[in-house]
């Protein structure tokens, strides 16, 4: 299972797509901030409380798995000396505390995935940056998510093209040389035809933008969000 | 009007190719008046999909001009994007987005039409290849012909005033083609002008006013379907056996259903 | 025609096949962070991401190269499953691999730099095997000066702790990524760039 | 020979498609005698190029068993790889290297062949498609007919016992169709077995032995070409007008050059 949208009607899918990102931010920032056990122990109620609010669970943390490895490793790394005391604990709370802090951020962001379509996240590039900058990201974004499963299917193809005639014989080396260099030409030619057809279609960079409005519940979320920014800022001054 | 003056485009031959490359598209003149119903046909390798690409500035003629509505398309490209609509091949080649509204959507929005235009527009071009209700199905998941339709009702949906369709009938089972050839039909009557690119007439020849055939890069026939009958077998391309001005469908097939 | 055509400011043939090139190599950024294989010694895997990095500063240059690794962050961002092994979400660009994902813009603009000497993309045939390997080389210092650096801060590590989590352990399989991506540009049936 | 066993093969409908996914083939049973010239027709989406796909493994079942010569595809793949042979519906999912020449000569050098023999067969392989003498053209150059007939090309030159084609007529002109014809022609008098996937059946009819229908994946029609063509409109195939078993090109053209 990979993390990603799902359909569905939580609290967190009918929020705008910009008082999430605003939220975001606002956690990312505390955390950072308040990496202490109480900092963190407020933080993770709070990273629970959204990630159910988006309809998501400890499932969706799954995806999440390759990072977990480091985050658990990582403070036995700092704690380990060579020499007496061989370890020290204060060091590995330390970074225990930061580690800790990265999965409750991992949490909060599985949250916005899985309650944002592409759709909406698109039109949240478009009207937040300004001109061609905000157009080149949000169309390439869009764009992104529609090559990825087409390329992998692509360099499945590849192989399956090398298969079909044979090219099992070939030793591995040869085969994945194969596979590579057809997959990034079809990639290629891909691209190209794509370029042709947004061309054909009048691709301009002021197209009417989709639609997008705040609704009741995208202004506590606003709040929330400043709040937590705010929070965060107030240790620095 | 689309207006076709001494076009000619050459390619190189590539690295390993053709030592002086090739001459797609031949000092070609041709002019295509609103509402007709035009055929471009020939061999493989002719210079079909060249001689359409130069109706929207898709490829750009070595001498020659293309004018759409009067105007040069080199002086304005929108102008020619917008007013030339067009099928690809090879449907996968064209859709740019994720969803069939979506993709529908794409040319009106980058038109800077209303919501309310777009939404009118996608509604309507929908209707017409008979896929209403379906916009939020996800292009990945549609079959050959359905793909094909949303292909077609992309360029429909630019409300182009000439539509071009390069081979759009391969593919396509029948219920599709049929569907595809009323619509072409009820454009035609409505004064668009349809140009079909083909290499296989037996679909279509019933319903044209005239036909091109294409052969290395030139116009070898230039005439209504019942002469073009007698001639294109010369330039390798198949018409229907019989072919006596009635509708190619009737003279072809035994099966509608 | 319902519409005034006067305004529409088309992005241009040109620009649109470049962005739809950038995308692409972030897809095939992505693609790659699915094929991951486990490191021996050191908790973080190997992935392919890195190949993809070079492959975009080779074949689209110092601009659209950093422009194309810019999409691949803002796409997995948003939700797109491009991060490694499939991950997602703003938050891989504040934790603990955040160094390394900031560096990939920068150092395919650096192996575009390189490769082609400036911003005018050059015919690839005319370019050199040691200015091909020292691009690539020099990108792998980027990567891993910023990704140590952000290791380091994120993780609150010293930095021989960083260096022999986040360095020492990825180096050979760098190596290999390098030579494959000389293979496959060296190879005449790309037909593309 | 090759048997199909009560093969079903379903697909998952994906994160966001249909719910409970589709099943693409379900339960067919066939047997394919050497010799044999078989034409599989069929709806858009129902199941053809999933059934011929399970014939050299590129898809394997959810249950039941293909035996190609005997032995089971999932015991020896290598082995039923060299014997069917394969032209994909899109000639692009299809050709891996850069030139002509290179491509069609990838198969026979996978099988190990000597350099003369490899020359031989590319050669026959390109005459067969009106390709002769380009070999050094570059793929990327080629237009939509001419890439088709390298991909028929590639398949020929591994002379498989059995040789698979998925829609191989789409975009290509009338010489080149008829050549292939005739190729395919031989090829069946000399013990190939050919199995020519298609929703159009104007070409192809009278050189059938048999036809097998497919709806929603299940067999529906099994028949010779005459008793099948009446049963074949009910599954949106197209038959040719007037069918009466003999060619179907006597039938339904007049452009014989
Ligand atoms: N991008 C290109 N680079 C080099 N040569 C090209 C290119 N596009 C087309 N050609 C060549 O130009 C000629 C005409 O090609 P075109 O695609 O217009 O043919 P067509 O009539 O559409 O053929 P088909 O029926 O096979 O689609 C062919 O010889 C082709 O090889
Ligand atoms: N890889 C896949 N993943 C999911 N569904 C698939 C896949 N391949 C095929 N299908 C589905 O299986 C069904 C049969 O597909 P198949 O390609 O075999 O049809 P076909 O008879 O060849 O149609 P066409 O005439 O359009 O080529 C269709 O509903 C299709 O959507
Ligand atoms: O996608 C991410 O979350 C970032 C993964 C970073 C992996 C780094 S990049 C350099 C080094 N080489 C590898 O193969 N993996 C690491
Ligand atoms: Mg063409
Ligand atoms: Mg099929």
């Amino acid at each position: 299972m990979t993390l990603s949208y799902v359909p569905d009607d939580s609290l967190a899918h009918r929020l705008d797509p910009r008082s999430k990102l605003l939220v975001q931010a606002g956690f990312a920032a505390a955390a950072y901030a308040y990496t202490t056990p109480r900092g963190l122990g407020a933080l993770t109620l709070f990273a629970v409380a959204w990630l159910a609010l988006s309809g998501g669970g400890p499932r969706d943390l799954w995806a999440y798995r390759f990072a977990l490895p480091v985050l658990a490793l990582a403070p036995l790394v700092a704690g380990a000396t060579l020499g007496a005391p061989w370890f020290r604990v204060e060091r590995a709370a330390t970074t225990g505390l930061a580690s800790y802090r990265v999965l409750l951020i991992l949490v909060v962001a599985a949250g916005y995935v899985r309650s944002t379509p592409v759709r909406e996240s698109r039109a949240a590039i478009q009207r937040s940056v300004p001109g061609k900058p905000g157009q080149f990201l949000g169309v390439g974004v869009a764009l992104v998510f529609r090559f990825l499963p087409l390329l992998k299917r692509d360099l499945l193809t590849a192989r399956e093209a090398i298969r079909a005639r044979g090219g099992d014989a070939l030793p591995v080396r040869d085969r994945m040389r194969l596979v590579a260099v057809a997959g990034i030409n079809r990639a290629f030619g891909r691209a190209d035809r794509l370029g042709t057809a947004l061309n054909a279609r009048c691709f301009a960079w002021n197209p009417t933008l989709p639609r997008l409005a705040l609704g009741p519940a995208d202004y506590p979320a606003l709040a929330v969000g400043a709040g937590l920014l705010a929070a965060a800022v107030v240790p620095l001054v | 009007m689309i207006g076709v003056e001494g076009v000619t485009r050459r390619f190189d031959g590539g690295a390993t190719g053709n030592a002086g490359g090739v001459v797609a598209v031949d000092d070609v003149t041709l002019s295509i008046p609103d509402g007709e119903f035009l055929i471009v046909a020939g061999a493989n390798g002719s210079g079909k999909t060249t001689l359409v690409r130069t109706f929207n500035g898709l490829v750009t003629p070595d001498s020659g001009t293309v004018t759409v509505n009067g105007t040069p398309v080199r002086d304005d490209l929108v102008a020619a994007r917008s007013a030339v609509g067009m099928v690809f091949q090879d449907p996968r080649d064209q859709l740019v987005a994720a969803t069939v509204g979506a993709d529908v959507a794409f040319g009106p929005e980058n038109l800077g039409c209303s919501h309310a235009e777009i939404d009118r527009r996608v509604d309507d071009a929908l209707a017409a290849v008979n896929m209403a209700d379906r916009e939020d199905e996800r292009i990945a998941s549609l079959s050959g012909g359905e793909r094909e339709r949303v292909a077609i009702a992309g360029a429909l949906a630019m409300e182009p005033d000439h539509l071009v369709l390069d081979e759009p009938f391969t593919g396509l089972d029948e219920p599709a083609r049929r569907s595809v050839l009323d619509r072409l039909r009820d454009l035609r009557a409505a004064g668009t002008s349809v140009i079909v690119v083909t290499h296989d007439l037996r679909d279509v020849l019933g319903l044209a006013d005239r036909v091109v055939g294409l052969s290395a890069g030139r116009v070898a026939v230039d005439d209504a379907p019942r002469g073009a009958a007698a001639e294109l077998p010369g330039l390798d391309v198949r018409v229907p056996a019989g072919f006596d001005g009635r509708s190619a469908d009737a003279a072809d097939t035994s099966s509608s259903p | 025609m319902a519409t005034s055509t006067e305004s529409v400011d088309l992005v241009g043939d040109e620009a649109a096949t470049n962005l739809a090139r950038a995308a692409l190599f972030a897809a095939l950024v992505g693609a790659f962070a699915y094929v991951t294989f486990p490191n021996p010694v050191s908790p973080v895997s190997v992935t392919l991401q890195v190949l993809g990095v070079f492959l975009a500063g080779v074949y689209l240059g110092p601009v659209w190269g950093a422009a194309s690794l810019v999409l691949y962050l803002a796409a997995g961002a948003v939700g797109a499953p491009v991060f490694e092994g499939g991950s997602a979400g703003v938050g891989a660009l504040v934790g603990q691999s955040a160094g390394y994902l900031w560096s990939y813009p920068l150092a395919a603009g650096a192996v575009g730099a390189v490769v082609h000497r400036g911003a005018a993309l050059r015919d690839l045939d005319t370019v050199g095997l040691p200015t091909l390997v020292g691009a690539m080389a020099l990108g792998t210092v980027i990567i891993y000066a910023l990704g140590v650096a952000g290791l380091a801060y994120v993780l609150s590590l010293g930095p021989v702790e960083a260096v022999t989590v986040g360095a020492v352990a990825f180096l050979p399989a760098e190596a290999l990524k390098i030579a494959a991506a000389v293979g496959i540009v060296r190879s005449d049936a790309v037909a593309a760039a």
